[in-house]
């Protein structure tokens, strides 16, 4: 091997020893700092909604929760009267008719993209979906007031507040134009479809290949394949994305503030006008006077951070629960 | 009460399957060149060769399990007796059913304990009794001599056992509905030394009950366990990657008298 | 056929096999045509309503359709209905700016909050520590957007006495730190160990190689992460109401209201004026046109990479 | 910084001890560089290496064969504590270069790694230019003259026989080099700096013959100026490249890797001590 000219060796100078001997510890510190920021942030949420709503718990405590009524203005018939269940009810109902309408098409839709769907749609079709996810919500609600609400009322919510509607209160008429919970569900719904869709592909498509072979090799249909193998193996993922779909309802402010209708009247007809948190907190906060009023709001948006918190706690339980398997296995 | 399938008698006659002319594809890519081949009733036939050969692509369209995999397919006739499960309206599960598959890795179904990994092609095939249950499964378990391993740990998940055990369970799961025929796919090389000594041993005794075509890369294997042998290679043409078939006999001669000087060459260690 | 004569069950397990497959298939059919419907809104009759002022005029009052929209005057030919028809003028240039340095001035505060808690999280060995961290991180990337607006609200608006882009930014800043920062850590996750390796025995210390080897092995993970959270941020409607208002003149300062996007398309919506809802879809375009394309560019760029 | 301190510490204080273990090294090839007393290491509760005792001479290439699973890789990194991030990796007993306790108190691991260099398995170049990769350590280091770094450069590639493949592309990056030229660019990177010492483990393994052929003669070359531990487990190339050869094995019943010889190359292999040494080599197990 040719012979190497030599040259100057290289060795490090004192003042970058000192710098590099004691970056690490530096270093660690500093993003330490900052990921405590995280925690910071979670913490500063809740102080503020807690102390925000001070006012209300110390006027109404707990039973603020399931009070009735809702009155941030004095009229000689009612008086200023602040009780969250309207709007809890609201919430937890229009998330439900989502959760209903979109857990099962969702996860029809991510086994369908994952299991059946003809290779050369499968990229296009997957791609638009995840592009659905993020589309902002106050496009849906803009569509759902302007275009979906008309069609809505005229085929779905009259037909059935007609017929069913004679016998069973809660899906009894008037209907309300274009306002409602089962509108802001539906519409909810379609919002919420295309992440539980495309969490559940994702969770589907990691499920290994030799899982379906074996099944197919014992000559399963493709449906005994996807429900014997790969729904199950991938069952805790589904769950969770249903969980995030739900979480997303609960929040969504925008859609709901357009279409619900803005009532704090409790009516059992789920065409009748009615009020979400969100939508509460985002049509009166601005304008409350009263700081009673103010705090009513915040101790909602203290309510609906909870809720959402149990929700990520629950979907944490359940993940844990479905991913542990039969009993034996090595985890 | 729907019964899939009877428990097989030891006197019933076993099965034989025919291939002629089949080309397997991945997308317009022919994988293997078309090939004849026979396989005989009651017998263990090899395939072995160099990889990337098309062992076991071919094994895999004997149950049309090629057909799963993306953009491919295969053509040509496959005969199980007297049935062409290539022609036009044979529903590729009812293949599958009748002649099944172990793979290379050992897969236990993970969401299943070790009875449901025996008893689910059970299921499927209509078995609800749960007494009859319960004894096929043990039949199975014992005939891929699993059972005293695993009978007092039924509830177990399969993911519990070793790499071996989980390939007797694969085994067992398979041979739970007695298929026609079974399709090895390098059962053994995910596992080690005593572990393969148990599944060839497992083999020889299901060779009395069933016909069974094994890819294995190991040639001494094939040497052991096979009665006839066929040798894939690889060509190429323009670059292009195709198997072919180059011999097929009984292993004794396959291995001591070679008619090909390109078997010859590999199982003399010289190419491969 | 001879295959299926021992299948008693087997035409009844093809059917059920056939009839839920069909059911997936309805499903996605049914879910498509909303989906569809509300991008061929978005994009025919907002994209109708675009126009040269739309990008380049602020708010301005509608008129009636008889008006000159910039004299004032009748015009010429007018009928008496026309008083009655009002039509729609000025743009959403306020709003486009608005929204960019909202957001913008957002992913500045959350960037080295979310990549600096990202390292963390990925490049130092796990403990209970980290476990709770990711769940604040997702507690937080699921609160709902009001709650976010509320702190916003109370912390900042009420203390400062006015609503303001500034606020509205710290309030986008909760909602983009958490995709940042598990974006970054699951991207650094990916880097292989070997890499680090390497760095070490060369005697790099932790920090010098982080920084010089494993970030930029990641970098485009990261600006990917950084890119989707803009897309977020720029999508938020509810935190904004609380916190920068709303504005009908083009502001450049960050202390006082400000317009965006989605609140103008919101504040469109509600106008009684049929004209101004025309306006309110030509805003929705031009929100879905940065969402979607930077998740379209993000997507490009990966898919250039993986190759 | 005080001169006596890193004198007497060279290890946990600075640079100025490196070029007094330079001026050391020059005394003469054979000298002890590596030793290790009594030395154990544990993963957790597991011990992977058991009372190792090893003399490794300086200037020459010491080979570590044996069996997978017999700790060789383990004691390799061992002796640059690359384990030192590993939940649960301690060591026991006495690990020695030059006399200072590698695993003492007030060693600076980063310090240490500067004066043993390592070349993995695979290939593992950073994902910058050519240029860049052999700087790295130069600049890690803190050299910031371009002219300087530029020679050094040049003269790693040069030594490390790559110069002439890559002088037209070093703006090209490191991982778009072939397989064997990025395990040479990798030596390359380590030798820039000179450590005292360039620990390999399995370098060929992940190559084909003739990019083996190629760092085999490197191997050669790279003799004398630097000590060189290699892990092998090809036997042909350990007897083809090194000096001496410590031969390991893994204990059937505790499952610790033992060594079980350790000797000059050609006497080893033709005349093996150990009978255990000669099952092996005649390939009776492993």
């Amino acid at each position: 091997m040719a012979e190497v000219k030599a040259v100057p060796r290289i060795t490090a100078s004192s003042r970058w020893a000192r710098r590099t001997r004691h970056g690490d510890v530096f270093f660690w510190l500093l993003t330490l700092l900052f990921a405590l920021m995280i925690i910071g942030l979670v913490v500063a949420v809740g102080i503020v909604t807690y102390n925000g709503s001070a006012g209300v718990r110390a006027e109404y405590g707990w039973s603020f929760l399931w009070g009735t009524d809702w009155n941030p203005i004095e009229t000689e018939l009612y008086p200023v009267s602040f009780g969250a269940w309207p709007a809890i009810r609201g919430t937890l109902l229009s998330s439900l008719i989502a959760l209903i309408l979109a857990a099962p098409t969702g996860v029809a839709i991510g086994i369908f993209l994952s299991e059946l769907c003809p290779l050369r749609l499968r990229q296009p079709l997957g791609v638009m979906v995840e592009l659905l996810a993020a589309i902002p919500s106050v496009i849906y609600g803009l569509w759902g007031v302007a275009v979906f609400a008309n069609w809505f009322n005229d085929w779905v919510a009259n037909p059935i507040a007609n017929t069913v509607g004679q016998y069973v209160p809660w899906l009894a008429g008037p209907v309300a134009v274009s306002r409602g919970l089962a509108i802001t569900g539906t519409i909810l719904a379609i919002m919420i479809l295309p992440t539980v869709s495309a969490i559940t592909r994702d969770v589907l498509q990691a499920v290994p290949s030799h899982q379906r072979e074996a099944m197919f090799s014992l000559g399963a249909t493709r449906w005994e394949v996807i429900w014997g193998a790969v729904v199950p193996y991938a069952r805790a993922g589904i769950v969770g994305g249903i969980m995030l779909g739900l979480g997303r309802a609960l929040g969504e402010t925008m859609a709901a503030t357009m279409l619900i209708g803005n009532s704090t009247r409790i009516e059992q007809s789920l065409f009748a006008p009615a009020t979400t948190a969100a939508a509460l907190i985002a049509s009166e906060l601005p304008n409350a006077q009263i700081p009673l009023h103010e705090s009513s709001l915040i101790g909602l948006a203290l309510a609906l951070f909870g809720i959402t918190l149990i929700l990520n706690l629950i979907a944490r339980y359940l993940v844990w629960q479905t991913s542990r398997g039969p009993a034996g296995e090595k985890v | 009460m729907a019964v899939a399938t009877p428990p097989r008698s030891a006197t019933q006659t076993a099965h034989s399957m025919t291939v002629r002319g089949l080309k397997p594809f991945y997308g317009k890519r022919l994988a293997v060149q078309a090939l004849d081949l026979d396989v005989r009733p009651n017998q263990i036939l090899a395939l072995i060769g160099p990889s990337g050969c098309g062992k076991s692509t071919v094994l895999r369209c004997l149950n049309r399990m090629h057909e799963l995999i993306p953009y491919a397919h295969a053509e040509g006739e496959v005969k199980l007796d007297d049935i062409n499960i290539y022609a036009p309206g044979v529903d590729p599960t009812l293949v599958r059913r009748k002649i099944g598959m172990v793979f290379q890795l050992p897969i236990a179904l993970r969401t299943r304990n070790i009875y449901e990994n025996v008893a689910v092609g059970l299921r499927l095939g209509g078995v609800k009794n749960k007494a009859e249950l319960d004894a096929r499964v043990e039949k199975a378990l014992r005939d891929a001599n699993l059972w005293d391993e695993v009978k007092d740990k039924l509830e177990l998940s399969g993911m519990a056992l070793s790499g071996g055990q989980q390939q007797r369970l694969s085994i067992a799961r398979t041979i739970a509905v007695e298929p026609d025929v079974i399709l090895f796919d390098e059962p053994c090389s995910a596992l080690d030394p005593i572990s393969t000594l148990k599944i060839e041993e497992l083999l020889l005794s299901l060779r009395q009950r069933y016909t069974i075509v094994i890819v294995t890369h190991n040639m001494q294997q094939a040497a052991r366990i096979s009665d006839r042998t066929a040798v894939f290679m690889v060509e190429k043409t323009d670059d292009i990657p195709i198997g072919v078939l180059v011999e097929e006999g009984p292993t004794e001669q396959i291995f001591s008298n070679p008619k090909d000087p390109r078997t010859e060459d590999y199982i003399t260690g010289r190419v491969g | 056929m001879s295959l299926e004569t021992n299948m008693l069950t087997y035409a009844q397990r093809s059917r059920i096999d056939k009839a839920l497959r069909g059911c997936t298939i309805v499903a996605t059919a049914i879910a498509i045509v909303p989906l569809v419907l509300i991008i061929a809104y978005v994009l025919i009759i907002g994209g109708g309503a675009l126009n040269r002022d739309f990008f380049t005029q602020t708010y301005r009052p509608p008129v009636p359709v008889g008006v000159d929209p910039i004299t004032g005057l009748p015009v010429e030919g007018m009928e008496e209905g026309d008083l009655f028809q009002v039509q729609a003028r000025g743009g959403v240039l306020h709003g486009i700016v608005g929204t960019l340095m909202v957001t913008i001035t957002a992913l500045l505060f959350s960037l080295p909050i979310g990549v600096l808690a990202g390292i963390f999280l990925a490049e130092y060995p796990d403990t209970p520590l980290n476990t709770f961290i990711r769940f604040c991180s997702d507690v937080l990337s699921g609160a709902p957007s009001i709650v976010i607006g509320v702190v916003g609200f109370t912390l900042i608006v009420k203390q400062m006495g006015t609503y303001s882009g500034i606020a509205g930014a710290i309030a986008l800043t909760f909602l983009m730190v958490p995709t940042i920062a598990r974006t970054t850590e699951e991207i650094l996750k990916l880097v292989p160990n070997a890499v680090r390796e390497a760095a070490m025995a060369m005697g790099a210390p932790m920090w010098y190689s982080t920084l010089t080897v494993v970030v930029p092995t990641a970098l485009t993970g990261i600006v990917t992460g950084a890119l989707l959270a803009f897309a977020r941020g720029a999508g938020e409607t509810a935190p904004l109401l609380l916190t920068i208002q709303g504005n009908s003149n083009l502001s450049f300062n960050m202390f006082a209201p400000m317009a965006a996007l989605p609140i103008l398309t919101y504040k469109y919506i509600e106008s009684p004026f049929p004209a101004e809802n025309q306006l309110a879809w030509g805003t929705a375009f031009v929100l879905m046109m940065l969402v979607l394309g930077i998740n379209l560019l993000v997507r490009a760029t990966t898919a250039r990479i993986k190759r | 910084m005080s001169e006596p301190r890193t004198r007497s510490l060279p290890l946990a204080g600075g640079f100025a001890a490196t070029a007094a273990a330079r001026a050391r090294a020059r005394e003469g090839v054979g000298k002890t560089k590596i030793e290790a007393v009594n030395f154990n290491f544990y993963y957790g509760s597991f011990k992977a290496l058991d009372k190792i005792n090893l003399a490794i001479p300086q200037g020459e290439v010491t080979a570590l064969i044996g069996p997978s699973g017999c700790g060789k890789s383990t004691l390799l990194r061992a002796i640059n504590r690359m384990h030192d991030k590993t939940p649960g990796a301690r060591a026991e007993g006495l690990l020695t270069i030059d006399g200072e306790s590698i695993y003492g108190d007030e060693v600076d691991p980063i310090l240490l790694r500067r004066r043993v260099g390592m070349v993995f398995q695979r290939p593992n170049p950073f994902a910058k230019s050519v240029f860049d990769n052999v700087a790295y350590g130069l600049r890690v280091l803190g050299e910031r003259n371009s002219k300087r770094i530029k020679e050094r450069v040049e003269w790693a590639l040069r030594r490390a026989a790559l110069w002439d493949e890559v002088k037209d592309r070093l703006n090209a990056t490191g991982t778009s080099l072939s397989g064997g030229q990025q395990q040479r660019l990798c030596i390359a990177r380590t030798i820039a700096v000179e450590p005292e010492v360039v620990l390999m483990d399995e370098p060929c393994s992940a190559l084909d013959p003739i990019s083996t052929l190629k760092i085999e003669e490197l191997i050669a070359d790279l003799r004398g100026s630097f000590t060189i531990v290699i892990v092998t487990h090809n036997m042909q190339q350990a007897a083809r490249v090194s000096d001496y050869t410590a031969f390991m094995l893994m204990d059937s019943q505790t499952r610790a890797g033992q060594l079980v010889e350790f000797g000059p190359t050609a006497r080893l292999f033709t005349n093996p001590t150990d009978p255990r040494t000669e099952a092996y080599l005649s390939g009776h197990f492993g």
